[in-house]
């Protein structure tokens, strides 16, 4: 099938659409900060962007190429420390967070700490949870990014729970200390989007990628899914949003390689 | 009435620093004088940091990292060290590479960011030569915070239900006076700080542009501090503007003035990442044969006397285009 | 295992909020757009302080305190008003003086420092008229801090073994890594900060110059901030120089331009305590005939429709003497 | 007897002299802070002034007249916050507490909250601890001054300990949970100098201010004071310690009216 745009530059726009505008946002850099960036260009202008090593409300110049650099401050209306973002998100201030990781279970637990069943001796050692846990646990919603949609990271159980989805289940969290009302509540990736069923808390689809059938998904996930009663079609790019990507977020290619 | 601890982390604490010893310590070690600080790196790094000190690193992995600090560290080859691997990039990568490291505290290390995973720091920590103990940056964030006040432990909201908490050694109470559930994390007061800024006047009173990160709660948690800047400036200035000065001077043992002493990080407005060094340097650590790093820590650490070698070999073009970087000038525009 | 509690205070717990219903309430009622935030005084009070609510006060006591906001809730007669004496002075006597006070968490209240005792507060307070709960500055400013993290407690070092602590709502218990004694206070979120401060933009970053005592603490945790400033600033000037943004535009709720709007309090660098003023006003406070400090308020508040006529009754030149005192000019040297 | 001085100038000088060069103080305003600013006029021109309200290392114009004012900030070398100045003391970065109060009893016990047995109706309620407390709590050593010495003042049992002394006793401190080695070091009154002794924790004479003898401060103490073996005589202030606080320090007369 011939396509105009590529799954990366989808999943930018559809993860874009989820960012409601006037709210505030938690993000690393890479695919979600793209998203977010281009939200701002789109739909939500006055999306308040925060970043944890202490920049709050910049205005992006170009992708930073790490979520501390000298672009993530660049004309900030607040430099600040990276406790006082996280006491900021515990206060209630952060709508979305933004997160990514390795490994993801039906609950929307995610594993960026390792891969092997030995913590002593993983077979691959991830970075850990940087803000990850915190977002996850202090943000309103969290939002996922997993590109490679695939059995090996779609999984029964994680290897290493780094960061909180629903936990085991329903009322999980709060069960275990975490604040109410907080959890995931999108996972996009290169195939769908999903969201979490409200009774079960367990990943739910609601759209596929053009070209992409439900049976694919199921395919390429290693838990069972729950599958909406409207399985929508996400929207390709449009040329406006293909544009702003590659001309103003991402010129020089770093997440979009040219 | 008690508070039971309903469940607790396995994880090892690697600072054995107590806020009580180390408000003893300070008071019989650190002078409240205002005496000239300056001293060479050489020396800072002998006299203040030792073998297996827990050491924390100032900026952000990246980001306004004591490198001019970190390449003596590993010249003086400091062994056994424990690091707070509080978003630790190519700062702990090196110290790692060079053989300086015993213990990581992990909120996030292993990673570059969008560059990738680090081979040499999946070696260390996938064959348990380098021991470590989950945590998160908001955690670590609040074991310095605990350490700066003084009290041996904080409660926090984070961590609480999954393995990263049950990795560490926190502990799950509930709060005497709403009945939440918490979670309790000892205090974190390491040996020695090394952090770099953009100016200080000669006694260490200390200035930031730009996000903070955690340099003002590693001072204060800290108990001896180690700062390189870009600029020594007149204490006259430092007393013009107070509001500027992160750190105040009693907390400060050295000053040592190293322009460009981030590199190749990024020193917010001053100057942007030197991208090619850093690739280069990470293809070499990626290498299956270990003498590739080997050879690139002889050629870019041990074989020079000083930073001074290493910034002439890096040439002044480089450098001033790391300047363009940083504010977005067309590249080679006006020169 | 457990902690058990050792032993406990028997203070009354005057701010009902927690954490976890103010993180609520702020997702709820608090915009994250950047919307212009300018309104009069008089609205901002009408819309944001309540009968009931527990207030923070910014500044010190009687630097940098917000009196256009304190003359406007005395002048709107809010009533049963908790409020946090963490050192209120001038600002507080006001609202007592002014019957909107019924609870006070005490650090420091009733004294006006090398100026003497207050007759208002000792009266309120010594008939029992007005409940207390005592504690200390580091103490009010710990639980802020825990309300600022979103925790619902905090440890500390201070307070214990004195009957300050006993009459704090505070709780003994070891802690579990030291084994060492330790203080637990309940955090602190109040339902509405008014603070001054040098200027903000029409978004509500604020920039405050010199110490900047608790008002980033308290906007912190605090459900609504009123925020008053000596100016308004465009945003393009706080973008130029966001390391000077205290508090950022979300936690704010209203910004309102008044300039000397800290009279008769001193604002560090703009001008210096009116002494006579309050001197006048203590003395009133003290007279045994209760009418004498009803009179000073009808003068002084209840007659003016608003602060600039109060401006105006001072009159320019009783200002400005303000402003040669705080520049430490010789009088009236040069006009 | 005809003298040259006042007794509150007298404190002053013999207040100035228990701080050493190169040492930090954490002091309010009033007499501790005269003494202060007097030491480092004379002895310790390298003590540094800490103030509660974030005050650090000012170069003091003239008198503050309230631990906050524009004065304690004048070209400091940092300004910061009330929080962090507690932080400092804590984390043992302060040698020295000046402090006062209206009671105090044997152990150096404090009150200055109120008189009386009625919490809810005291007789006078005065203003509570501020940062007295916190800094008799954490500062290293903790130096009291009283004027008015009188049995009212100097009390069996003080009303209320708002900052603790040595609270009951040898190790009742640490017992309590405070910080060790910490505690008040010296007492200035308008008759006499104390310390503590050091197996006791008791307030021991060791110096009468001219004039004055053993007996009168005997009378004047409404607890039984342990007497050094050699109680010394103060020094009487100097001809340039008078100039430096009426010309220097409090030329305006807050402290010594004029």
């Amino acid at each position: 099938m011939s396509r105009n745009y590529t799954l990366r530059e989808l999943m930018a726009c559809v993860a874009a659409k989820q960012l409601e505008d006037g709210k505030a946002v938690a993000v690393g850099t890479g695919l979600p900060l793209v998203a977010t960036m281009l939200a701002q260009q789109t739909h939500a202008p006055n999306l308040v962007i925060i970043f944890e090593a202490g920049g709050i409300a910049p205005q992006l110049p170009t992708l930073p190429i790490s979520v501390g650099d000298s672009r993530t401050i660049h004309k900030a209306l607040c430099t600040t420390t990276l406790i006082d973002i996280m006491d900021t998100i515990s206060r209630g201030y952060v709508d979305y967070a933004f997160l990514g990781g390795a490994q993801i279970d039906s609950y929307g637990n995610l594993n960026s700490t390792m891969i092997g069943d030995d913590y002593e001796k993983p077979k691959v050692r991830f970075p850990g949870s940087g803000g990850a846990n915190d977002f996850g646990s202090l943000a309103w919603e969290t939002l996922i990014i997993m590109d490679r949609h695939s059995p090996r990271r779609f999984v029964k159980k994680v290897d290493f729970i780094t960061t909180p989805g629903y936990l085991y289940g329903p009322g999980a969290r709060e069960e275990e200390g975490l604040s109410e009302n907080t959890g995931p509540s999108r996972v996009i990736t290169d195939l769908c989007l999903f969201d979490f069923e409200p009774e079960s808390k367990r990943m739910r689809l609601i759209a596929c990628h053009p070209g992409v059938t439900v049976e694919d998904v199921i395919k390429a996930t290693g838990f069972e899914i729950i599958i909406a009663d409207n399985v929508r079609t996400t929207n390709p790019p449009t040329e406006e949003e293909l544009r702003l990507l590659h001309e103003v977020i991402d010129p020089l290619g770093f997440v979009f390689k040219k | 009435m008690e508070m039971k601890i309903l469940k607790e982390g396995s994880g090892e604490i690697f600072c054995k620093n107590t806020p009580s010893e180390v408000r003893e310590w300070t008071r019989k070690n650190k002078t409240r004088a205002l005496i000239d600080k300056r001293m060479p790196i050489k020396e800072a790094i002998k006299k203040f940091v030792h073998n297996g000190d827990y050491l924390a690193i100032g900026g952000f992995g990246h980001i306004r990292i004591p490198m001019v600090s970190i390449y003596e560290i590993v010249r003086q080859h400091i062994k056994d060290l424990s690091v707070a691997g509080h978003t630790a990039v190519q700062d702990i990568d090196m110290l790692m590479a060079g053989g300086c490291v015993k213990n990581v505290d992990i909120a996030y290390v292993v990673g570059f960011e969008l560059r990738g995973l680090s081979g040499v720091q999946r070696r260390l920590f996938e064959s348990g030569e380098v021991k470590k103990t989950d945590y998160t940056n908001g955690a670590m964030a609040y074991r310095l915070r605990a350490g700066a006040q003084g009290i041996p432990f904080i409660p926090v909201k984070v961590m609480l239900g999954t393995d990263t908490m049950l990795h560490s050694p926190g502990k799950v109470v509930r709060c005497p006076f709403t009945g939440e559930k918490v979670l309790l994390l000892p205090s974190l007061n390491p040996d020695v700080l090394i952090m770099h800024a953009h100016r200080a006047d000669i006694y260490g009173n200390v200035q930031i542009d730009g996000h903070i990160v955690k340099d003002d709660l590693q001072a204060r948690a800290s108990k001896r501090v180690i700062v390189t800047v870009e600029e020594i400036i007149s204490d006259d200035l430092i007393r013009a503007d107070p509001g500027r000065t992160i750190i105040p001077f009693y907390m400060v043992d050295a000053v040592i003035e190293q322009p460009w002493g981030s590199h190749p990080g990024n020193m917010p407005y001053k100057y942007y990442f030197d991208h090619e060094f850093t690739e280069e340097y990470l293809a070499a650590g990626r290498d299956k044969d270990l003498k590739v790093i080997e050879r690139w820590l002889d050629d870019w650490v041990h074989s020079f006397e000083d930073f001074e070698e290493y910034l002439t070999k890096l040439g002044a073009k480089r450098l001033y285009r790391l300047k363009d970087d940083e504010f977005l000038r067309v590249k080679n525009g006006g020169r």
